[in-house]
């Protein structure tokens, strides 16, 4: 397979609401600032790749009316979408892309514009003779899964309220991220508003307005486009069945976000993940879900989540630092969300992280997760 | 430029969907209060809602086994922040209690209503029964929600 | 650097097609109608789902009244525990991706399955929702509006025009054996009803439901005889605002083609074609499809009518496809075929396939 | 088993940069605005932030029309006739509504728009094109 890599990334500045661009002009600001980071004219991209869950937006083809934001006129382009996954499977479909030899450089943009319809309505789609019967969305079915792995890994309120500090400081750090709260506190977290018991409102992610982009190139263009690219050393995605019913206690086995770091870590020869990654961007739309992923990923035993966050050891001064972008606990332009843990990602194995960037990353995770328990996993590093 | 101004555009949109014979079946049962899982030859998994096919052993589903219409609680919440009802557009009044039961017979779980919302008076693997409405339509709805047997 | 598009790469083998086959409403749900098109197409290529690396799917949120609706479609496609790609476009750029990842070495077996519905809903009405809601979708338009903006500037100073597309369309419907499709003489196409001036009722393909699947494979080393292969592949998005674009071609294939080409190492099409499947929704999109492709005279065009044998929105391009494989199949002396899909609005978006006879 | 079900959402779409510019400009002075790119010298219509041929984003709006030719029309039974128009001052053609009887529509006919009374900063602002008195093809 040749070798390929994230060259460059671009993102507009997330908020509750960009009523300030069109679809267009949000998503064209993303991947304009994706190619000047590459340093690209429009006409050096190969191909588009387009990330969007069009019924937030009610649009059938979304990329028919915001591909010109995305340089893709004139160009191949694709849309992917598969809920919460969307972003990291856009990402992956450039991936095999450029890796196919078809094309050189290609362009993967990602954006949501929630303010503009009713989220909840466009996620309200589901089995018309099964689960539209229930009105749960996907903050029930989290409360619901949430039950059980508390009761299965003594995972309590406190260690939740713990992850939706961090992700809201780490935030802070981050001049695109739409909730930047420095000076949240536990003690803040646990008097939010009760959503869905025990979700309170801080433990959940905002529905955001945002766009970001990833210039992926093969090996023979990425270093030229980039001086430390962040090489793609593995890719996987895996998929579940269909009903939330299906899964068997769902944050707690996972099985698909297991098999998949599973596989991606067998590619990438990753054998501690704890100590072999300098720093995880993971897809965590609830702060239990970070919990969980801890578990999935590795990064501790099950049960050992609760104690991981309590050492602060995911903090940014920690071990492994997760999320130094804030997650999206901070920031969730669904369609873009996955996009970003991959940018994020790359951005520190570039060593541009900015304010948020850890010191002297060389490998680094991403990961998505979609619908009840679909996942994917992406390794980068600098070699 | 100082004015963003948008467009308003409603949607009302409207499909035909089609059930598959697998949900005919289960269904039809529904009216008569008798519900039904699909059995795997595979793994002897017992489905709800029925399928086709098995995704785990990629078989063809055949084989009903009767369902009861009570069973355990293996996860729960009470909702606070009101959801949208998917087929009326409207939201259901919070609190309500939610449960994720496994039906004796069944070894997938279902997700429905409880007729509890005191989050002191859940917990996992109190036994749920079924209570049916009067006008059977053969809808998942026709189970207004679960009740807690004490 | 290694060209794009090279010659060089592994082959990509189309090793089974199975396909419902378009109806006017299929009474079935979407994962029954999925779960037929792919155990066909498994037990054509003689696998299993045990074979399969990965899945691409087709679908379109809109269309199936569904959030996220790949969903509905997960298990039958096999895609539990494993990668699977959702394209939310037409089925044959769904194939163009699958190609990619077999070239990029990622998997070697990769299934493809696109479905649409057009009985569940009004499908024109769905198409507003495709086009710029803030300058275009208040007027009141649907994709076939735009289809006869785009017939009406073909016709300008072309006065025979609309009888050239009724006998296209006569032609076409005279070779269905389906059932969405009715027989028609090129007058009673005239007189047929004004769809979208000047395009007439019985110039469109009729809509209708259907599933198809493909299996795309990468050639074993031990393969006896002679296959169907994906020699080149080329897709396009053209400008969205009707006003922008060359209403009187399609540019937009004009570049998918030439992608396509490049890959398969076509030369001249003009002979390079023993067949070619066009995805043509409107009698007079044939000639823009034959102008853009540069298909000449000597190559059959759509000997089983087309989208005219029923017209299934998502899965219409991946069925041209198996449409040209099985033509190919039965047929010797036909060594290269062209399948085409389009979407969006008077062809906005294309995708090319080329099809070259193999042997392993 | 059939069963039917819908969505009903009300939708609200920003116009963004350019967008806000045209539909305000239709709405407070009934002028048409394109913009002219920079890089590749066209002026598109409608305005727009940027220019989807060259990929620029230096446009400079500017009045255009408000009177055109006509350069392809259609009816769609139901809907309502659209038309193509090409605006005076402007590349490429501008998507409407067509109020004028059908005999009087054909390709290279002069038109012009007529502005609602009531406008709100929207596309409908412009009740649609009719033909110039006394234009012929």
């Amino acid at each position: 397979m040749r070798r390929v890599a994230v060259v460059a990334t671009g993102q507009t500045e997330h908020a509750r609401s960009r009523d300030d661009l069109s679809q267009p002009e949000l998503v064209r600001q993303a991947a304009g600032r994706a190619l000047s980071d590459a340093g690209l004219e429009p006409d050096a991209v190969d191909a588009v790749v387009i990330s969007n869950m069009e019924l937030f937006e009610g649009r059938a083809l979304p990329e028919l009316w915001v591909g010109e934001g995305a340089f893709a006129s004139g160009k191949p382009c694709l849309k992917v979408a598969t809920g919460g996954t969307s972003g990291t499977s856009a990402c992956i479909a450039g991936f095999h892309q450029v890796a196919s030899g078809l094309f050189d450089v290609v362009l993967v943009v990602g954006f949501e514009k929630h303010s503009e319809g009713h989220t909840q309505t466009g996620m309200a789609l589901t089995d018309p003779f099964w689960d539209r019967a229930v009105a749960s969305g996907a903050l029930g079915n989290f409360a619901l899964s949430i039950s059980q792995y508390m009761a299965e890994r003594g995972v309590t309120e406190e260690h939740a309220a713990r992850v939706a500090v961090k992700a809201r400081r780490n935030a802070a750090r981050n001049p695109h991220a739409h909730l930047r709260m420095p000076d949240i506190t536990v003690e803040e977290v646990l008097a939010s508003r009760i959503l869905a018991h025990p979700v309170r409102m801080l433990d959940m992610c905002p529905q955001s307005d945002g766009a970001c982009a990833i210039v992926v190139a093969g090996e023979d263009r990425a270093a030229g486009l980039c001086e430390r690219p962040a090489w793609v050393k593995a890719a996987v995605t895996r998929h579940e069945q269909p009903y939330i019913g299906d899964i068997d206690r769902r944050l707690a086995s996972m099985r698909t976000l297991r098999e998949a770091a599973r596989r991606a870590y067998e590619l990438a020869d990753i054998r501690e993940p704890l100590g072999d990654f300098d720093v995880a961007e993971i897809y965590e739309p609830v702060s239990y879900s970070e919990l969980a992923w801890y578990e999935a990923l590795g990064f501790c035993e099950d049960g050992e989540a609760g104690r991981l966050i309590e050492a602060g050891r995911t903090e940014m001064e920690g071990d492994l630092p997760v999320n130094p972008s804030g997650g999206v606990l901070s920031t969730n332009p669904v369609g873009a969300s996955g996009v970003i843990r991959v940018a994020e990602a790359a951005l520190q194995v570039m060593g541009r992280g900015g304010e948020r960037q850890v010191p002297g990353v060389e490998t680094a995770l991403a990961t998505g997760y979609g619908v009840y328990a679909w996942a994917d996993v992406v390794v980068l590093g600098s070699a | 430029m100082s004015e963003h101004l948008t467009v308003p555009i409603e949607m009302a949109l409207t499909w035909r969907y089609a059930s598959g014979s697998a949900m005919e079946r289960f269904a039809a049962g529904l009216r008569e209060r008798r519900i039904a899982a699909l059995r795997c030859d595979g793994c002897g998994r017992r489905y709800l809602p029925p399928r086709p096919l098995c995704g785990n052993c990629r078989l063809p589903l055949a084989e009903w086994v009767p369902v009861a219409d009570e069973g355990a609680l293996e996860a729960w919440t009470v909702m606070h922040l009101p959801i949208l009802d998917g087929r009326t557009g409207e939201p259901r009044e919070a609190p309500y209690g939610m449960g994720l039961i496994r039906l004796d017979g069944a070894d997938t779980t279902v997700n429905h209503y409880l007729d509890e919302r005191d989050p002191e008076r859940l917990a996992i693997g109190m036994r749920v029964r079924a209570v049916w409405r009067g006008d059977l339509r053969g809808a998942m709805d026709d189970i207004l929600h679960f009740e807690v047997l004490r | 650097m290694r060209p794009a598009n090279a010659l060089d790469r592994r082959p990509v083998v189309v090793a089974g097609v199975g396909e419902t086959g378009p109806r006017p409403e299929d009474p079935r749900s979407i994962p029954e109608m999925v779960l037929e098109a792919v155990t066909e197409a498994l037990a054509d290529a003689r696998l299993g789902y045990g074979d399969i690396d990965a899945v691409v799917t087709a679908s379109v949120d809109l269309f199936d009244g569904l959030t996220a609706s790949n969903i509905a479609v997960t298990e039958v496609v096999g895609a539990v525990m494993r990668p699977e790609t959702r394209i939310a476009g037409d089925g044959l750029a769904a194939a163009l991706h699958a190609a990619c990842q077999i070239w990029a070495g990622a998997y070697d077996t990769v299934l493809v399955a696109a479905h649409g519905k057009a009985s569940m809903s009004c499908y024109q009405d769905l198409t507003r929702w495709a086009l710029d809601p803030i300058l275009v979708q208040p007027l009141g338009l649907d994709f076939l509006a735009c289809s006869g903006l785009q017939a009406s500037a073909m016709a300008v100073a072309d006065p025979g025009a609309e009888r050239r597309w009724a006998e296209t369309a006569a032609v076409r419907r005279a070779a269905c054996a389906t059932d969405a499709a009715s027989p028609c003489t090129a007058e009673a196409v005239l007189e047929s009803a004004v769809a979208a001036a000047p395009i007439r009722e019985g110039m469109c393909a009729p809509m209708a439901d259907g599933a198809t699947a493909v299996v795309l494979r990468t050639v074993a080393p031990a393969g006896k005889g002679e296959d169907v292969r994906l020699a080149g592949v080329g897709c396009d998005l053209d400008r969205h605002a009707l006003g922008d674009r060359d209403l009187c071609a399609w540019r937009g294939l004009e570049r998918a083609a030439e992608r396509a080409y490049a890959g398969a190492g076509v030369a001249d099409p003009e002979d390079a074609f023993d067949l070619a499947e066009p995805s043509c929704r409107c009698a007079h999109e044939e000639e823009l499809f034959l102008a853009a492709t540069g298909v000449g005279a000597g190559t059959l065009v759509s000997p089983s009518g087309g989208l005219f044998a029923g017209d299934v929105p998502v899965a219409a391009g991946l069925s041209r496809l198996v449409a040209a494989v099985r033509h190919m199949r039965g047929d010797a002396g036909c060594r290269r075929a062209l399948a085409h899909g389009a979407w969006g609005p008077a062809g906005q978006a294309h995708v090319v396939a080329v099809l070259d006879r193999g042997t392993a | 088993m059939i069963r039917e079900g819908g969505m009903s959402i009300p939708f609200r779409f920003a116009a963004g940069e350019a967008g806000s510019a045209f539909l305000a400009a239709l709405r407070d002075d009934r002028r048409i605005l394109g913009a002219r790119c920079r890089g590749c010298g066209r002026v598109v219509v409608p305005a727009r932030a940027f220019c989807g041929r060259c990929g620029g984003a230096d446009l400079a709006f500017e009045d255009v029309g408000p009177e055109g030719t006509l350069i392809a029309w259609t009816q769609r039974p139901g809907h309502g006739v659209f038309g193509l128009i090409r605006l005076d001052g402007g590349d490429g053609a501008l998507l409407h509504r067509l109020l004028s009887p059908l005999p009087a529509l054909v390709a290279g006919v002069r038109l012009r728009p007529r502005f609602a009374a009531e406008r709100r900063g929207d596309i409908r602002d412009i009740e649609g094109f009719e033909v110039v008195n006394g234009s012929d093809a």
